[in-house]
């Protein structure tokens, strides 16, 4: 450990299915995880787990730029899922643990088996746990295609679980379906939620009257999507008291915060490393310890699911 | 720790009002900013879309806040960059910048090296450095031929600088940018700016007395994808630097990795 | 018609199911329009059809407040559709088409049967469109609740078909099922829809961790969802050629012109009036006018749908 | 055409510091703001959550940049009010503003007549009109009885105002607010403020010449529930009036309708 991180108080500790973290706040898929420079550019940030981007069986380029399009202090994205392919995880995860951090592995298959021969690739490489994106909203095949009905989300999940002893996390989006998604991935042996991926959005130029991104439509998320989040993690903590990692606008102590008082026991950030800077890590790790301190709590865990109280 | 903060990226529609052909291979095209554009400052650059094809980095050439004008200089090597060169005027584009990091060093003299459309970014500086207003701006500006020369260097010279060409044959130089760099005498610079070919800058670099390279920057270039640090493309081998945030110019001791 | 809005050009005129109207821009419903002295301030700011309130059979008190959050561009709201009741529609559409404009009548109901009373009650009073609201995401019973599944989408929207000849607008929100459920509204004879309503969200007060609305969640709106509707009337739009009214996130004249070129025939704005004031109608009316002549077009109705032109 | 401009209104927690009772009706409450809250000016409004119970509109009788506080003063009547009345030390509320229009008249000498907690905001001008520095403030406070008016004069008194209390018996008048401002030689201010029940204003409104109704402003009340410009559920009856956007206060001339 860096003097650095090693600064973080014991207060901020985390745990998900058993993962110890230093502190609450991660990297979301799809910043920088793809890469070996990208990843060392995460972990100088000060995350506490780096979470790779989604890996799919074979390498994808993904779609042709615009690839992003930035809307304030939110962004709309179809990447297309351009990642090095499953066969580059070994060096991804062995670059994270050369640095003392769990590494979390998201894959993306078309179905169960894709899911389960990405898992055993991963858990060989010796992934901490294993993100399985089934909330990718804009590449066909994959994410919400792939786990289109509450069958194939069971398959996938009881698929991974029969194969591996690592923690799965499953990631979903926001929908009407989230529930009934969320229920049968815990009752698939899920052992955390990961909450949530961006939702579907367009921004159409007027003067060409072209949809901008080169997909035409793609992944809203930033401080746009923050309620939707909270409101998709306070719901299923409410039903299921299961794991959660939460996701989606977090870009201060606060809306830190408003995540773990809905139930999240840790945050991934995925925007806010665009919209605040590679700094945003630490500085709400200073925010939620000065919240703490100011509240009189001990640690974060005390908070977890606080909007629950009755 | 490097922070990089809150950006003020916006996108916003263009519209091209001139596109003036520098050389054989260089074209300024001039639009309107039909939108709300941040001031930029060099070298910033733009994800350029250009509807029907791709999205790619661009660096800004000028920029000019009253009239509302945006200025690049492209040089067509692949399909998007040559559909660009051809663009008549009233087409319409999209942007999103300023990206990347402003880098302006401070003096009074400043030595400012462009290989092909590296001359790009230089324009920028011209203006931003105040060149031929109260600082001194001399541009070695090289490429192969007289003919990819053109008028660029008369256009960078009508903007402030004191330009000297440099090509195989008929320009004020015979050779190569380096070989000029290496006749100069650094000691008379404040600051020293590379911007070209990786090849150039590397050569730049060797050329660069040890302590003297404190006053080299260079203005590099990666495969730019997203430009605002989400995607990972950009990375500068070997580091964590990112292009699209920490550059797209770094002092010279920055990037030594990549540059030996 | 007033001298100001008589200076409207006809290059803003929009039709929907027949109705013509002087310009593109309403209120959504939710909008002041629940009495007398709300539809006149409506009227004042130039909107060229007023949109009642949704409303119900019974009158209802809605929630206690906070009933909204103020979220910078956006907003969260759980008013729970307090409204007079269906028994006020005649005041209501009296005093619109007091001043020349088209009423458009929001009604709610539980079930088919509630909605085909409303309807023929709204019919009775005049209304020149029904708009069924199918989407209302926080008031139990209504809304997502009544239309639930794609069945009861189609017995609601053919019962209200089979009683009445005013023509019926069909009023969703965005969800995975969205394409579904419009195809279901048009094929039991919707005359347009109307896309899209309020997201659920949730906001938390982070010192107390209490849900800051009364009903905990609410439904998000304004700048935050502009790209979700632009996304959902492309979809439709795309899908069904159909007619189509934009709602969500209008808030200048780009903004309205993306949901036009998106498929959007006419406009309503619901949080803008809030975050722009109520200039806002006549701010969007010069901008679109100036755009037209900007792009040497004739008439707004060339842009409808531009976005799908190959 | 009445506009309202884009709307600088925050959500933020507070924080409880002082319940002073100032009467034995009003509760002076100062509460330190955790968040951010734009400068407000008076007649400008909150909507408080109380969590647990409902969100009320409150008048903000003051606000310290500085410090980072907000006072409101309560009056108990309703299950709300009267849990606030009784609030302790570091409880947090909620408040989202500032709501209303600000209306601030200019001039040197201002009328201010106050009844019962229609006292709050004449606090808040009471430090915007500059009272007792630049401006001569005269405050009419009344109520039914002495007790409820108890110390709050003298607050009035501290913070600039000249005060003259009225009530049934042992204050410095016996009657009510207007009795008093019939006696008052209204050529006198450049502005008189009405901040009381409706009965009231409507009292002070009938007592005004005509020819002086230009100089008055009437704080006015109806039923707000969003404070945002969206339920109208505050609309002034008779009128497309809007208290929560624009009002509280209005030029006596605009309400008209329901003074009369
Ligand atoms: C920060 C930055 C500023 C730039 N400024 C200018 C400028 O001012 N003027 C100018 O003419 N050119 C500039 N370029 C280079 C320009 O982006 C490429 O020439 C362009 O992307 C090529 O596109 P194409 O479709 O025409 O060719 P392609 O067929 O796409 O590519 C041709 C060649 O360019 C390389 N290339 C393609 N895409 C990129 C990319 N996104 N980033 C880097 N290299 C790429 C390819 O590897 C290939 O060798 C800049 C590049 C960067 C990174
Ligand atoms: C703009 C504005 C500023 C105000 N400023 C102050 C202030 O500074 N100090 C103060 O003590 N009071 C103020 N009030 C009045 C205060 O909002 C009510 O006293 C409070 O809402 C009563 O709540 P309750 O739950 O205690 O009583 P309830 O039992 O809810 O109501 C008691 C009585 O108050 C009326 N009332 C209830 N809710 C409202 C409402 N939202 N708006 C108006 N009247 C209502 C009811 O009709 C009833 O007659 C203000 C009201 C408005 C509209
Ligand atoms: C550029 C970009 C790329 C993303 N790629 C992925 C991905 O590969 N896999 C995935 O599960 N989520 C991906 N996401 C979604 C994020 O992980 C996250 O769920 C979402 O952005 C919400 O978080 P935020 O508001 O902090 O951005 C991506 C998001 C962005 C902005
Ligand atoms: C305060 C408020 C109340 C609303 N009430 C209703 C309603 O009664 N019926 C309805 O169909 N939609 C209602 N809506 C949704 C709006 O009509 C609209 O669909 C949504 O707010 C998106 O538009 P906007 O982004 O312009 O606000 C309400 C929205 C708000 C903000
Ligand atoms: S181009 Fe995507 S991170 Fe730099
Ligand atoms: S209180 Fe809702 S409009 Fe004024």
């Amino acid at each position: 450990m860096s003097s650095r991180t090693s600064k973080v108080s014991t207060a901020l500790e985390a745990v998900v299915s058993g993962i110890r973290l230093k502190h609450p706040i991660m990297n979301a898929s799809g910043i920088l995880g793809s890469n070996t420079g990208g990843i060392l550019r995460l972990i100088e940030s000060g995350v506490s787990a780096v979470v790779t981007k989604t890996l799919t069986p074979e390498p994808r380029e993904g779609y042709l730029p615009p690839i992003t399009i930035p809307l304030g202090e939110c962004m709309l994205n179809a990447v297309g899922l351009a990642n090095p392919g499953i066969d580059a995880v070994n060096e991804l995860v062995r670059t994270i643990h050369g640095h003392g951090l769990p590494a979390i592995v998201s894959i993306g298959g078309r179905n169960a088996g894709e899911f389960v021969a990405l898992a055993v690739k991963a858990e060989e490489a010796g992934a901490d746990a294993l993100e399985l994106n089934m909330s990718c909203p804009h590449t066909p095949g994959y994410g919400v295609d792939a786990s289109k009905t509450i069958e194939a989300v069971k398959n996938i999940v009881s698929g991974v679980k029969s194969v591996t002893s690592t923690p799965v996390w499953v990631k979903l989006g926001y929908s009407r379906l989230l529930l009934r998604e969320a229920g049968a991935a815990l009752s698939a042996g899920a052992d955390a939620l990961v909450l949530i991926n961006t939702i579907p959005g367009m921004v159409i130029d007027v003067y060409t009257g072209n949809p901008i991104l080169t997909n035409r439509f793609g992944g809203l998320s930033g401080k746009c999507i923050h309620p939707v989040a909270v409101y998709s993690v306070y719901m299923v903590y409410r039903e299921y008291q299961c794991e959660i990692v939460g996701v989606g606008g977090v870009q201060d102590w606060r809306t830190a915060v408003e995540l773990i008082e809905a139930g999240a026991k840790a945050l991934q950030i995925a925007t806010a490393f665009y919209t605040k800077g590679y700094g945003i890590v630490h500085e709400i790790l200073a925010g939620l310890t000065g919240f703490l301190e100011e509240i009189n709590a001990k640690n974060i865990t005390e908070l977890v699911g606080l909007a629950h109280r009755k | 720790m490097r922070n990089t903060s809150n950006p003020n990226i916006h996108y916003t529609t263009i519209q091209v009002i001139e596109n003036k052909q520098l050389s054989s291979t260089l074209h300024l095209i001039r639009s309107k900013i039909k939108g709300f554009f941040p001031q930029p400052q060099p070298p910033q650059f733009i994800m350029l879309w250009v509807p029907g094809h791709e999205a790619i980095p661009m660096s800004i050439a000028g920029y000019d806040d009253e009239d509302k004008t945006v200025d690049i200089i492209v040089k067509p090597i692949g399909p998007t960059t040559r559909y660009l060169a051809a663009i008549r005027k009233d087409a319409y584009l999209g942007i999103y910048g300023p990206l990347g990091k402003p880098l302006v060093p401070s003096g009074k003299k400043f030595l400012l090296l462009a290989g092909g459309s590296g001359i790009a970014p230089i324009a920028h500086y011209i203006t931003a450095l105040r060149c031929g207003k109260e600082n001194y701006c001399r541009v070695v500006f090289g490429a192969w031929t007289k003919e990819e020369i053109g008028n660029a260097g008369e256009y960078i010279q009508s903007i402030g600088a004191e330009v000297t060409t440099v090509c195989d044959e008929g320009c004020d130089y015979r050779g190569t940018v380096v070989d000029v760099y290496r006749g100069e005498d650094k000691e008379e610079y404040d600051a020293i700016i590379s911007s070209g070919p990786p090849a150039m800058s590397r050569e730049v670099y060797k050329h660069t007395p040890r302590e003297k390279l404190d006053r080299l920057y260079i203005v590099f270039e990666t495969h730019v994808k997203c430009g605002l640090g989400v995607c990972g493309s950009c990375v500068i081998p070997g580091t964590s630097l990112l292009l699209c945030v920490d550059g797209p110019a770094f002092p010279a001791k920055q990037i030594e990795k990549v540059m030996r």
